[in-house]
């Protein structure tokens, strides 16, 4: 680990990606679920990034300007979904949001 | 200018269908302001024109066959197809959507100017991935379709189940994107390009006697994860009984088609086009998905007592069968002969019309005060015999049973499987319909052999009606031309291996 | 080991472990705050990969924007009404905890394995410095191959704010406009609503007579008593866009 | 003219689509006339191709589209008229026309008149498909239709029980013969490759000749089934339970034909297995003598003109069984008119005397209805065979064929049949029209039908009269001329001399038909003559001279025990009933339902059901409703998918 590798930075995007995925499956707070989404997909921007260093392009720059241009329209849709459905039952948990079920 | 980059001098004129839908979604945003008398039927019939006008320019873009935007927009018939199917299925979904928005059937109000203009968002979207050239726009695409997907399924907002519906979808959407960005972010990483046939040209160079390089098998799999969610396909389907039963039942309808051809439109332009010299490693993967998908789908359906979920579940087990026709790639190095992909493009069509009919008859019953359980349409038969004959013939194409359109759907794709030896697959595509005609022929039993309980339903929805009509004039008549429009399919897919 | 990579070793661990704050904190709030840090310290990685530009949108974009879109979302609920872990079943935590490291295990042996690298392109760092810099570059690129991925992004920002529109707005705003008067005045009439009034309200509001929904009542004399205007507009009963007796 | 050929199917097509979605909301005689002129239409063009087929052997044909264009098995749905089917396309769009027409006073003020009539032209439809059939999967999606089309007409009045029971009847019975057809198709497909007539009739040497007899015995099957053959004849009678026009139209002049034509279309493979032909010719024989004595034993007058129906289609099975097939073409031709106007006619007198079917209760008619008198007369003489009518040239054509074709036993068992032919139908005459009153006249005014009833009796008189100078003079009419070529012209197109070589041998029958002398054909005239005028006397001196030698009253008596074996249709029901309804109650009840559905069936498909019942409860549970748990499956799903494919695709563990 002399040089800093684009192995570093693959290493950072997975574990951020798993602890973004792994707090999707845990977490029943609607907001904080939104938030670990936003981790993962930080982890595919470093990622992107560093494959685009790796490679001197500016493919991979690009394209995780793109990655976050929607993630801040998905950031918009979702809480507006959290607050329409906060407004009509009054709660952010997803565990009391089951009436869909078998 | 910098070196290695070129001015961008796009010719314009090959989006015209997308940039007429485009047109039609800020016209419909601008009529809610300038003239609000227009909302309801006005803006229906403006969004059918639209659609209507952009089916008419796609068909003058037959055999077009051209790149713009520096191969980043592929008009070639493959799009051309797409565009067909979803610029239908948005017709249909329409026609069925306007007495429904008026109807006592939800809760509360629904605003409608933008339901229409989400709707036509959502076709722009799949409308993109159909003509993508790059996996970043493949991607743009799939989120457009996906985020109006999600605000339509939470439409009836006073409506407890529609917003959990839209809030599942949009939970688990969220994660499914991020894994299908990232199953891009590594194709790039392994090809350093994301333009799709460049990434097919950097593959042809790998070796890979001895196993594919893990980090490309990666790439490959994620995005075959990403997609799946998209598509329903087991066991990335979680959200979709769900969703299906929330969301409002036109939207259902809407969303068992053009979201789902999105996703399937892109994993042709990912796995067909781009990744095809990895087929061997993906096919297989895609064909276990299938069989899992279709058994899972037809058999969880049987239980269901709402029909909107049943349905649900029968669509995951259709996902089951157009997978089937994805796995058959690669049969033959020539496209030419492969039925795949066509096959998987005529059942997405074939789809449209019998599904979004079969969920225009739960919508018909709504608009009559009627639920969306089993049990409402005990006797429908002896009350409303032409609604009870048009759902029959719906469930009879979606058993698959000649001559109606499902049965060519599945022929062609058992043809293709069998082509691609894959005979086991064959059987268990057999196998599934047969569990599936459980599902479909208890509704039908429940129609023609129970007695009504409820008084009979009455209204009138000349809309819904039309649509029904159209839907089953679709549902006989694509199956009875059938060859036809094979041929043309598998014609225009063959211009999926042309670089130009 | 070079300055480079403990530099970058430090960033990085103040990442995954803020990250794992996003995950493990108890208040959201602090959820948010840890977000932010590690939201702070990509940006700084960015930086030593020659992405400064990226680096801003970083900051600027997420930490700004998104972060304080999700605190201001978290104040508009009621603290003390979130949730707090998905306590209930433990499994689902273990499973979770089993699964991640499954994935980070095969994430781990694809990265570690790699070979598949893209050829390299001309963007080296000088190639950048000569040609002006990370966001004139970026710029150029953009506005040069992704062009079209510009439009569709803006089509698809006012698909998000078209969505968020009408999912978010009150349900009130889209009522025709004689229910939300009839319904106003009445509210504003000092006896209440007089019989008129009350005779033009939508059939749902019989249903809150009959208090199947709250929010809503009526007295012996048939006035409308509500306890705020959101209350009485925001009724599931309304039923439909028309009054009944409309036609 | 080939462009054209998709309106003579479509246009009675879309009167039946028509009248079936808006019918309710039409006026009644809107409903009708839109038929009729759809009808009328497909007749006038049935001419046009008739005419172009006056002067041309090349075949006309119309590719529609591709059915299933892609694969194995590829079926173009094409319409094909060469001058067999362009002789059927007249018989069915003309006596079709005449039914419609007849139809709208028979049918005038019932419930159902618009089911009526969505229901009668989407018969003609599939009719016609059949006919213009060029390959087997149409040919029996036409066979089907007909048959469903049948099904639907027989239980129209389907508030009667008979009724029901009549539609189940004939609906099973046809199954059986339809087994047979398909099993036929299937092996033809298998065999030849192919289902296209001229491909297959092309491959013809490929084949041995055992396995061609096993494929002409298994089309018999399915013609035995639709045409009423011996034993499936049984469904036919219970037919008349539909409306009389329905009768005359499907279960006399055109349905019931589908099996002869269909014989007729596949001859050549028929004709190259000796001993299927022979079955036919046996088959068609005992069918035409039994039917006929039925016949004459029967008081209902539409179940004498019923079996005698089935008599006549014993006569062209048996044609087809000596190779005569050109004449039992002719005498499907001249049959459709004459038994299409018996029926119409007796229709008429069912009218006429308030529902009233029993002809002891009739008698006297015909100062009462004398149009549907004599119409009926020149009917039951082309019927019965009396010379120069048009029945008398086809029947006796087929006569002679028999005799041609050195089956002497079997042909005077036709003799006997025909004989009987004047017989019954003289009976059912003179008892309907002549003699006493035996109606009772306080309640019963027996009166002519409306003008829209007797017209179209007139315009069947005209055929039922004269249809037989096409087949003048004999053996070598224009008949002959006109239809031989329908398979010449395969034959040249083809240019297989092993082909030929085995068509030859069917050929020679017809071959021979040409030198027929002299001497033989008067001979034949004579005794055909003197069984038909004997039959008719024999019945005048019964029925209405009352002549004591020939009572009827006194014969029964006599007769005994052939008599009530008459009377009760030789047991055929009730043999039916106790050899395989019963036993088959007996087994399913016993062996089938107590041990195989009870114990095996019912434990796997339950077990089966229970299963997928059980796991789809099971599945559905991990429906949870928690997004953390669907998300949760994404992530095993994604984990497994991955981990499976990394480890056996990957160069990771290799």
């Amino acid at each position: 680990m002399e040089e800093l590798t684009a192995t570093h930075f693959l290493l950072l995007s997975a574990a951020l990606f798993i602890i973004g995925m792994m707090g999707v499956l845990t977490r029943r707070n609607v907001i904080v679920i939104f938030m670990s989404v936003e981790l993962m997909i930080n982890g595919v921007n470093v990622a992107l990034i560093g494959f685009a260093w790796e490679q001197n392009s500016m493919v991979g720059q690009s394209f995780a300007l793109f990655v976050i241009a929607v993630a801040a329209a998905e950031s918009i849709v979702g809480l507006g979904i959290i607050m329409a459905l906060q407004r009509r039952i009054d709660t952010i948990d997803v565990a009391d949001v089951r009436q869909l079920r078998e | 200018m910098l070196p290695g980059l070129e001015t961008v001098n796009p010719d314009l004129a090959l989006l015209t269908p997308h940039l007429i839908i485009l047109g039609l979604a800020l016209l419909l945003l601008a009529i809610d302001v300038i003239v609000p008398r227009w909302r309801g039927a006005p803006m229906a019939y403006l969004t059918i024109i639209g659609y209507a006008a952009a089916l008419v320019a796609t068909l003058l873009m037959i055999d077009t066959n051209e790149t713009t935007f520096n191969g980043m927009f592929r008009a070639d018939d493959f799009s051309v197809f797409v565009n067909i199917i979803v610029l239908t299925a948005g017709i249909l979904s329409v026609l069925i959507s306007i007495n429904y928005m008026t109807s006592r059937a939800e809760p509360g109000s629904m605003p409608v100017p933008e339901y229409y203009t989400l709707i036509t968002f959502s076709i722009l979207g799949t409308m993109i991935v159909g003509a993508a050239g790059d996996l970043l726009i493949v991607f743009l695409g799939i989120e457009m379709t996906s985020l109006a997907a999600y605000t339509l399924t939470g439409f009836a907002r006073h409506r407890t189940t529609s917003l959990e519906g839209a809030l599942k979808y949009f939970l688990l959407g969220l994660f499914a994107s991020a894994i299908l960005v990232y199953g891009m972010a590594w194709t790039y990483g392994a090809t350093g390009t994301t333009n799709l046939t460049e990434i097919a040209t950097e593959l042809t160079a790998f070796d890979t006697a001895g196993g594919v390089e893990a980090s490309l098998l990666l790439a490959v799999l994620l995005v075959i994860i990403g997609l799946g969610f998209k598509v329903a396909a087991v066991p990335f389907h979680m959200w979709t009984p769900d969703a299906y039963q929330g969301a409002p039942t036109p939207v259902s309808a809407y969303m068992s088609v053009i979201p789902k051809t999105a996703g399937f439109a892109a994993m042709v332009r990912l796995l067909v086009q781009a990744m095809a010299p990895l087929r061997d490693e993906w096919t297989i993967i895609i064909a276990v998905l299938a069989v899992v998908t279709m058994f899972f789908g037809n058999i969880v359906a049987i239980a269901q007592t709402d029909v909107k979920r049943m349905l649900g579940y029968s669509s995951i087990g259709h996902t089951g069968y157009m997978l089937a026709a994805l796995a058959a790639f690669g049969a033959s190095s020539d496209l030419n002969d492969d039925l795949s992909v066509t096959s998987l493009l005529f059942y997405l069509l074939a789809y449209a019309f019998m599904n979004i009919g079969a969920f225009a008859v739960v919508t018909w019953l709504q608009d009559r005060g009627r639920g969306v359980d089993v049990e409402d349409f005990r006797g429908l038969a002896s009350q409303s015999p032409y609604a009870a004959v048009i759902m029959t013939i719906f469930l009879l194409s979606l058993t698959g049973l000649p001559p109606l359109v499902g049965f060519y759907a599945k022929y062609y794709v058992i043809l293709a499987t069998v082509d691609a030896d894959l005979i086991w697959l064959a059987v268990a595509i057999v196998l599934a319909s047969a569990a599936s005609a459980f599902v479909y022929l208890r509704l039908i039993a429940t129609m023609y052999f129970s007695q009504a309980e409820q008084p009979a339903p009455e209204g009138s929805t000349p809309f819904l009606g039309a649509g029904l009509i159209t839907m089953v004039a679709g549902t006989v008549l694509v199956g009875v031309f059938s060859g036809q429009v094979i041929d043309l399919a598998q014609e225009w897919v063959e211009a999926l291996t042309v670089p130009f | 080991m070079s300055t480079e990579v403990l530099v970058f070793d430090i960033l990085a661990v103040v990442a995954v472990i803020a990250a794992l704050g996003v995950i493990l904190a108890r208040n959201p709030v602090h959820s948010a705050v840890a977000l932010i840090v590690t939201f702070i310290n990509l940006a700084a990685i960015f930086v030593m990969l020659h992405a400064e530009f990226l680096a801003a949108v970083q900051l600027l974009v997420y930490t700004g924007a998104v972060t304080v879109l999700i605190v201001f979302v978290i104040f508009l609920v009621k603290v003390d009404d979130l949730p707090e872990f998905y306590g209930g079943n433990p499994v689902q935590r273990i499973f979770a905890l089993l699964i991640g490291l499954a994935l980070l295990g095969e994430v781990a042996a694809a990265i570690l394995t790699r070979s598949a690298i893209g050829a390299s392109d001309i963007w080296t760092a000088e190639a950048i410095a000569d040609a002006g810099g990370n966001a004139e570059v970026i710029g150029q690129v953009l506005y040069s191959e992704y062009v079209l991925a510009i439009q569709i992004t803006a089509v698809l920002l006012l698909v998000g704010t078209v969505a968020a529109l009408v999912l978010a707005r009150p349900a009130s705003a889209t009522l025709p406009d004689r229910v939300k008067r009839t319904g106003l005045i009445s509210l504003a009439h000092p006896r209440g609503a007089d019989r008129e009034v009350a005779a033009a309200l939508p059939a749902g509001l019989e249903a809150s007579r009959r208090g199947e929904t709250s929010g809503v009542r009526f007295d012996d004399r048939g006035v409308i008593l509500v306890d705020n205007a959101e209350a009485f507009t925001d009724q599931t009963a309304w039923g439909g866009d028309r009054l009944e007796g409309d036609d | 003219m080939s462009d054209l050929l998709f309106l003579i199917p479509l246009l009675p097509l879309l009167a039946a689509t028509i009248n079936f979605v808006f019918g309710r909301r039409m006026a009644d005689a809107q409903t009708a006339w839109l038929a009729t002129a759809s009808i009328a239409g497909s007749f006038a063009l049935s001419l046009a191709a008739f005419g172009n087929q006056l002067d041309s052997d090349e075949p006309l044909t119309q590719h529609l589209y591709d059915w299933i264009p892609a694969g194995l098995f590829h079926v173009p749905l094409n319409l094909y008229v060469d001058h067999l089917t362009a002789i059927m396309l007249l018989v069915v769009t003309s006596v079709s026309l005449v039914v419609h027409i007849y139809s709208q006073g028979y049918m005038a003020g019932d419930p159902g008149f618009y089911r009526f009539f969505s229901f009668l032209p989407l018969f003609v439809f599939s009719m016609l498909m059949l006919v213009l059939a060029d390959n087997f999967l149409v040919i029996f999606f036409g066979w089907e239709a007909v048959g469903l089309c049948s099904y639907l007409l027989i239980g129209f009045y389907f508030k009667r029980h008979s009724a029901n029971q009549a539609a189940k009847k004939a609906f099973i019975v046809n199954r059986v013969g339809d087994f047979g057809f398909a099993t036929g198709i299937m092996l033809i497909f298998w065999k030849f490759d192919s289902v296209v007539f001229s491909e297959v009739f092309a491959r013809l040497e490929l084949v041995s000749v055992d396995t061609l007899t096993i494929i002409a015995l298994l089309l018999f099957t399915g013609a035995a089934g639709k045409s009423a053959q011996l034993p499936l004849f049984v469904w036919l009678p219970d037919a008349m339970e539909g409306p009389t026009p329905v009768s005359a139209l499907i279960h006399a002049a055109t349905m019931v034909t589908a099996g002869i034509y269909m014989l007729a279309r596949m001859y050549p493979i028929v004709s190259a297995s000796s001993d299927a032909m022979f079955v036919i010719a046996l088959v068609g024989a005992i069918t035409a003598f039994m039917a006929g004595s039925i016949a004459l034993t029967q008081f209902d007058i539409k179940r004498v003109i019923a079996y005698s129906t089935v008599s006549h289609l014993g006569f062209m099975a048996f044609a087809i069984g000596v190779g005569a097939w050109v004449a039992a073409i002719f005498h499907l031709f001249t049959h459709a008119f004459f038994k299409g106007l018996l029926f119409l006619g007796s229709g008429s007198v069912i009218h006429g005397m308030h529902e009233e079917q029993d002809m002891r209760k009739m008698g006297g008619l015909r100062k009462y209805m004398p149009t549907t008198y004599w119409t009926f007369a020149i009917a039951a003489a082309s019927n019965a065979g009396i010379i120069v009518f048009a029945g008398f040239f086809s029947k006796d054509e087929i006569l002679v064929g028999g005799w041609l074709d050195h089956q002497y036993a079997l042909t005077i068992i036709m003799f006997g049949a025909a004989f009987f032919s004047s017989l019954y139908i003289f009976r059912a005459v003179f008892m309907t029209f002549w003699g006493e009153e035996r109606f009772d006249p306080e309640h019963v005014h027996p009166h002519e039908s409306p003008r829209i009833m007797t017209v179209p009796l007139i315009l069947l008189a005209i055929p039922a009269f004269a249809a037989g100078v096409v087949g003048l003079p004999p053996e070598d009419g224009w008949i002959h001329d006109f239809l031989e070529p329908a398979f010449h012209v395969e034959e040249h197109a083809e240019e297989t001399a092993s082909a030929i070589a085995i068509f030859q041998e069917g050929e020679e029958h017809a071959e021979e038909g040409h030198h027929v002398s002299t001497a033989m054909t008067i001979t034949f005239f004579a005794l055909s003559t003197v069984l038909a005028i004997g039959g008719l006397a024999i019945a005048y001196l019964a029925y209405v001279a009352k002549h004591p030698a020939f009572d009827p009253r006194a014969w029964a008596e006599r007769a005994g025990p052939v008599y009530d074996l008459l009377y009760n249709k030789y047991y055929l029901d009730e043999i039916y009933e106790r050899l395989i309804i019963h036993p088959l109650y007996w087994i399913s009840e016993n062996i089938l339902w107590k041990i195989v559905d009870i114990e095996i069936i019912d434990g796997t498909v339950n077990g089966v059901a229970a299963t997928v019942n059980y796991s789809s409860n099971q599945l559905r549970r991990v429906q949870t409703g928690f997004v953390a748990n669907y998300a949760l499956a994404i992530a095993i799903g994604a984990v497994i998918v991955i981990g499976i494919a990394l480890a056996l695709q990957s160069d990771l563990l290799g």
